[in-house]
């Protein structure tokens, strides 16, 4: 039957937490009240948590590299990816240089209710066209509108952090994250104005 | 260090037993009916939904059976439409608690049978990462074991303080649950700066909570009287029903895979102990699994002192094929033993993946367990065996 | 501390050699129970035993220590038709690249001792007193299309009750003398065994792969005249000066 | 009876009921917000409500609203009229509670001569209500928690009145306001400046009332009837809405009023120490001394309450009858051979 030590002990292990909540500041102002500061939690609405920048929040796409090549969309164990992309001709992008082939992305969509956040898309992407946010909130009200678009995933971009330096002993190289401005919405509208063409004229539709 | 156990165990419950038995005669002589008491599937006990259908005597127990397949997500089948890479995104919902150790053994047993061997920095970090996920595992049952038997405070505190486990986890892996950061051949990143350092910090926190769930839990005597001589599991009993990690240990067996058979990860690189208790009850169990977290907290430091400098990832193709060949590779989880039967045909993915769960066996043993125990009793148990439903159903 | 047996480490971890031993233990032990024996290196070892023998060689191996039941399942196996529900030109591709592998799949399979009939019934049991394990595994013949009914091992591990409950619904097996054998996971009416090969997997079937689209070419006629106007287009605007 | 007031009869007594219907509520959403909210989230680090008012102290207010709004459920099965009875039969039990606290010389609804012997009467009344609650739900888990509640009502009612009992004969009375009287113009070895609360010379009892008094309210470590985790709150499981807001609101305020009937048993009541017992201004201070000592012995009850676990229903058997009443037997022996050698 009971003894008191563990039990008083107890009551002690709450009353010091109480305590180190209600007063977490040290010295003359031990006797200020700080909730605030004491608790653990994080008033969530008011303020946001900022996770970690490696956290795998959101995929941003950098839609200029994209080559629609597929292998994310193959690679993807959900199958949550669609890519539809087709070939133009640009203009070469210096004098003397031939006419290049270059794919534009016509859809890149990722639906983010099927996603399971493996993040294997992203590994396995050659050409740095995808990568990760830690951003969270985009919740939808509509299961239909979390299937995001290649425009709102660029828009992703935005919030990408650099790459963390790494621990001392390691081999690794740090990546570059590309820039990223507003131009970069829509290249293939960028190509166009070059002056890349995907059908010749008159032999359109 | 806390106070010895003492194992007057078995002679309390023999003297249980007999109380028991003396009640049911009463019970007999009043002719009571049998109640059937569904505890599940939604029930707050049971971690998620369990069922287990309770036959009642007022409020002994005379016969639990749980029924479960209410989260059976057919895992096993599903891997054999993925390839390698892709399995261990489902692999990390498995025991999502603990997730990176789900998916060491998997990538083990691919490696096994490729022929590869991660380098040794990935090694260390792939032990360092997993005793976290079993610090962050276990850490939720000290605190969640206190809401089983009533008291409401320790899991906040085990939520309270697992979180700085889980930001360590994210800050390496980019996910608190789901990290899915082993890759066959070694890791998918590197650790960044500065996080050796806060991991040191961390686990002198968690050493921290250790203390104070032994002062407000374990020392607690209406919680030993609450545990003590209650889901009496003998080590022979333990051992045919394949119970494994702190339950096992829990009933005296010594038996830990880190150390008993080590598929090559860095355990053998430190200084560390096997906890066995000899009572096989509910607070032996409670006792080891706290003491396993100090220890882990201990090996986690001393690997956090000696990483090897080097590569994290070995030579393998880009795009992975396993040559044909089975492999059997199981590794001490926080629940127990995990271990994945992989049989590959050659393909881009696994031809047949037999999971093995601690949990599935641990609970296994319930029926056996609980009969006699009262309705109390019941959550004592379950939530001292200490299953994760993900874990159980797959 | 009293209760914690000390932290003094077997050297061993199991060598290849201490399996080879064992192997050949066993094979005594068990008699012509043994169809044949493996020793994977650095790995494990594999017994395969007459599935008639099932009960007795597992009394046997309790009996000699191996007293702790890691798990029980099985494997079919046949290939199944769908292969993973993707493209199947793109799968191919992958397996492509080597193509001994699949005639190695087979002499493999045979030589790790199974897959000479469909199904196949394994269990791996522990030694703790040894530190070792070893694998038992039983070709388990069909009749009338059906997997032929086997021993259970409930008698002799209570654990293993639940897995040949598993083993049952997901496999079809019958166990012979198993009390309560009802599925486990799936609902009482459920038809089917999931884990045969040849079980659909309905969640892969309803949906067109997505990876099967492939970038939309230009109109191999008239990438000529194209890459003409573009060209022209260059030119003129002076960049080719 | 005219009160010291000289008001007409009708007069005092609407005073009185409005006074009551007042305290009654508040005290039960002081303790609620106090500490069933905040204390308990500092207690886990926490912060506890902090949107609705300032630091969230209309919370309560807002949850109860939220509750009336909710649609009142009955299980199919239920047994209708017993069902909707059952809050009302627990709220009541800690109503009627109120009527004989004192906090005042003449603050006091009803000045009972059986004070002690009625409060303790009409507290039991709530396990019948417990009981209804459990056994009208059609449910297992409440009729367990029913029945539980039953089964405890007889291992903590017994030492809660031995208990009681000390007090009574070093008081020479039953009415509470004789027992305050007793603990004002007590003196310990001579020294009377601050009376003689009856802590000092009934620490035992005071021990076994607290206990009781845990178990009288199904907090932790008896909260067994309740027991979230395995009876998922027990004979209140089927309630919802208005009905679950009345189990709610009785649980606090019997905490209160236990936490008060501590208070004027042990710890001298409303009397402060240097005044006259009858001076008319302590009508007035005598109702904060009161709350004040009522809050230090609530914060005990739920300080308990949020740091142990429970224990099971054998044990607490087993612990009332082997520890707590014989120890309250003695209690009384040696109380009452104090009482007349002294």
């Amino acid at each position: 039957m009971p003894q008191l030590p563990g039990l008083l002990k107890g009551l002690g292990v709450t009353a010091r937490t109480a305590m180190r909540t209600l007063f977490p500041k040290r010295g003359i102002r031990t006797l200020i009240p700080a909730p605030q500061q004491g608790s653990v939690t994080v008033q969530y609405p008011h303020e946001k948590e900022a996770p970690p920048d490696r956290a795998r929040g959101v995929i941003a796409l950098h839609e200029e590299n994209c080559t629609a090549c597929m292998l994310c969309s193959r690679s993807c164990p959900d199958w949550c990816i669609y890519i539809e992309g087709h070939k133009v001709k640009a203009p070469p992008r210096r004098a003397g240089g031939a006419v290049r082939s270059v794919n534009v992305v016509d859809r890149f969509d990722i639906d983010y209710a099927l996603c399971m956040y493996c993040g294997i898309c992203v590994e396995v992407c050659p050409f740095d066209a995808l990568f990760w946010s830690p951003e969270y909130e985009y919740s939808e009200p509509h299961i239909a509108d979390l299937l995001h678009d290649r425009i709102r995933l660029s828009e992703w971009m935005e919030t990408v952090p650099e790459f963390l330096d790494y621990e001392p002993g390691s081999e690794q190289k740090v990546r570059k994250v590309p820039e990223f401005g507003i131009d970069d919405f829509a290249p293939a509208r960028k190509l166009e104005a070059d002056g890349a063409r995907e059908l010749a004229s008159g032999a359109g539709s | 260090m806390s106070p010895p156990p003492t194992a007057s165990a078995l002679r309390e419950q023999q003297a249980y037993v007999a109380a028991q038995a003396a009640d049911a005669r009463v019970n007999v002589e009043l002719d009571t009916g049998d109640m059937t008491l569904n505890i599940g599937p939604q029930h707050p006990a049971t971690h998620g939904t369990l069922r287990i259908a309770c036959q009642l005597d007022g409020e002994q127990v005379i016969s639990a059976e749980p029924l479960m397949g209410y989260m059976h997500r057919g895992y096993e089948k599903l891997c054999e439409v993925r390839t390698y890479p892709q399995c261990t995104t489902l692999i990390n919902r498995i025991d999502w608690l603990g997730s990176f150790a789900n998916e060491v053994p998997f990538i083990l047993a691919a490696e096994q049978l490729m022929g590869v061997e991660a380098p040794p920095r990935a090694q260390w970090i792939r032990t360092i990462l997993f005793e976290l996920s079993r610090i962050a595992n276990v850490s939720l049952f000290l605190g969640d074991m206190g809401v089983q038997v009533g008291a409401l405070t320790p899991v906040f505190f085990a939520f309270r303080d697992r979180e700085r486990v889980l930001n360590q986890i994210e800050e390496v892996t980019g996910g608190r649950f789901h990290p899915n950061f082993d890759r066959i051949g070694g890791l998918k990143d590197d650790i960044p700066r500065g996080w050796i350092a806060e991991t040191h910090a961390v686990m002198a926190k968690m050493r921290g909570f250790c203390d104070e769930m032994e002062d407000l839990l374990m020392g607690n005597e209406i919680f030993q009287t609450r545990c003590r001589s209650v889901g009496v599991i003998p080590g022979d009993v333990a051992l045919s029903y394949g119970l494994s990690g702190a339950n096992l240990r829990a009933s005296g067996v010594d038996w830990d895979l880190r150390r008993d058979a080590n598929p090559g990860l860095a355990w053998d690189q430190v200084d560390w102990r096997v906890w066995t208790h000899p009572d096989g009850d509910s607070f032996a169990r409670y006792w080891v699994r706290l003491q396993e977290t100090r220890e882990a907290t201990k090996i986690v430091d001393q690997l956090l002192d000696g990483i090897p400098s080097g590569p994290i990832m070995a030579k393998v193709p880009r795009i992975i094929k396993v040559p044909a060949g089975e492999a059997y590779v199981s590794t001490e989880n926080p629940l127990g033993e995990m271990g994945y039967y992989v049989v590959s045909k050659g393909g881009l993915g696994p031809f047949r993946v037999k999971i093995r769960t601690p949990s599935f066996s641990n609970i296994s043993v319930v029926p056996w367990v609980m009969r006699g125990t009262y309705v109390p009793d019941i959550i004592t148990i379950l939530g001292s065996l200490y299953f994760i439903l993900g874990d159980i159903d797959r | 501390m009293a209760d914690g047996t000390g932290d003094e480490r077997p050297d061993d971890q199991m060598g290849d050699e201490a399996r080879e031993a064992l192997a050949a233990e066993l094979s005594e032990l068990l008699g012509d129970a043994v169809v044949e024996s493996h020793v994977e290196a650095g790995q494990n070892l594999w017994l395969r035993v007459d599935i008639e023998q099932w009960h007795a060689a597992t009394t046997a191996l309790r009996d000699a220590g191996f007293a702790y039941f890691g798990f029980l399942s099985a494997i079919d196996w046949t290939d199944a038709p769908e292969g993973r529900y993707e493209d199947t030109e793109f799968d191919a591709a992958g397996a492509g690249e080597d193509d001994d592998a699949s005639s190695a799949t087979a002499e493999e399979t045979v030589r790790r001792g199974g897959g000479e009939t469909r199904f196949q019934l394994l269990a791996q049991l522990h030694s703790p007193a040894r530190h070792a394990a070893v694998l038992i595994k039983a070709d388990v013949p069909e009749a009338d299309g059906a997997p032929a009914s086997v021993p259970s091992i409930i008698d002799i591990f209570s654990g293993a009750d639940w897995h040949e409950r598993e083993a049952h619904e997901m496999f079809g097996l019958v166990f012979n003398g198993h009390p309560n054998l009802e599925h486990i996971y799936l609902p009482t009416e459920f038809e089917g065994h999931p884990l045969r090969k040849d079980f659909p997997l309905l969640a892969r079937a309803v949906k067109p792969w997505p990876g099967v689209v492939d970038i939309e070419e230009i109109p191999p006629e008239l990438e000529a005249q194209l890459e003409a106007e573009v060209m022209a287009e260059f030119e003129a605007s002076g960049a080719g000066a | 009876m005219t009160g010291a007031l000289g008001l007409a009869y009708w007069a005092e007594t609407s005073i009185k009921l409005g006074v009551a219907l007042i305290v009654i509520p508040t005290a039960a959403l002081m303790l609620g917000y106090l500490f069933l909210l905040k204390m308990m989230a500092f207690m886990q680090s926490r912060l506890g409500p902090q949107d609705v008012g300032p630091y969230g102290t209309l919370q309560l207010i807002a949850d109860a609203v939220k509750f009336l709004q909710k649609e009142d459920i009955h299980p199919a099965a239920a047994d209708r009229r017993v069902f909707r009875a059952a809050p009302v039969v627990v709220l009541a039990s800690s109503f009627l509670l109120f009527v004989v606290l004192p906090t005042g010389p003449d603050a006091v609804v009803e000045n009972l001569d059986t004070g002690i012997f009625y409060a303790m009467a009409v507290s039991s009344l709530s396990v019948l209500g417990v009981l209804m609650a459990g056994w009208a739900s059609a449910n297992k888990y409440a009729l367990l928690g029913g029945l539980r509640a039953a089964g405890q009502l007889i291992a903590y009612e017994l030492p809660l009145i031995l208990a009681v009992m000390g007090v009574v004969i070093q008081a020479d009375s039953l009415n509470l306001q004789e027992i305050v009287r007793a603990q004002a113009e007590g003196e310990i070895f001579g020294f009377g400046l601050i009376g003689n609360p009856f802590i000092l010379t009934q620490f035992i009892g005071f021990l076994i009332f607290m206990i009781s008094a845990q178990a009288e309210l199904t907090q932790t470590p008896f909260d067994m009837p309740v027991a979230e985790t395995e009876l998922v709150g027990g004979f209140h499981v089927e309630y919802t809405g208005f009905r679950f807001l009345l189990f709610f609101m009785a649980e606090v305020a019997t905490a209160f009023a236990f936490s008060a009937l501590a208070t004027v048993m042990f710890l001298g009541g409303w009397w402060i120490p240097g005044f006259d017992f009858d001076a008319p201004v302590l009508n007035v201070l005598g109702p904060v001394v009161m709350l004040v000592k009522i809050l230090v012995v609530a914060f005990i009850i739920f300080w308990i309450r949020f740091t142990y676990p429970r224990l099971r229903e054998d044990q607490l058997q087993k612990f009332a009858w082997k520890v707590l009443i014989p120890l309250s037997l003695a209690n009384i022996v040696v109380t009452g051979i104090f009482k007349v050698v002294l």
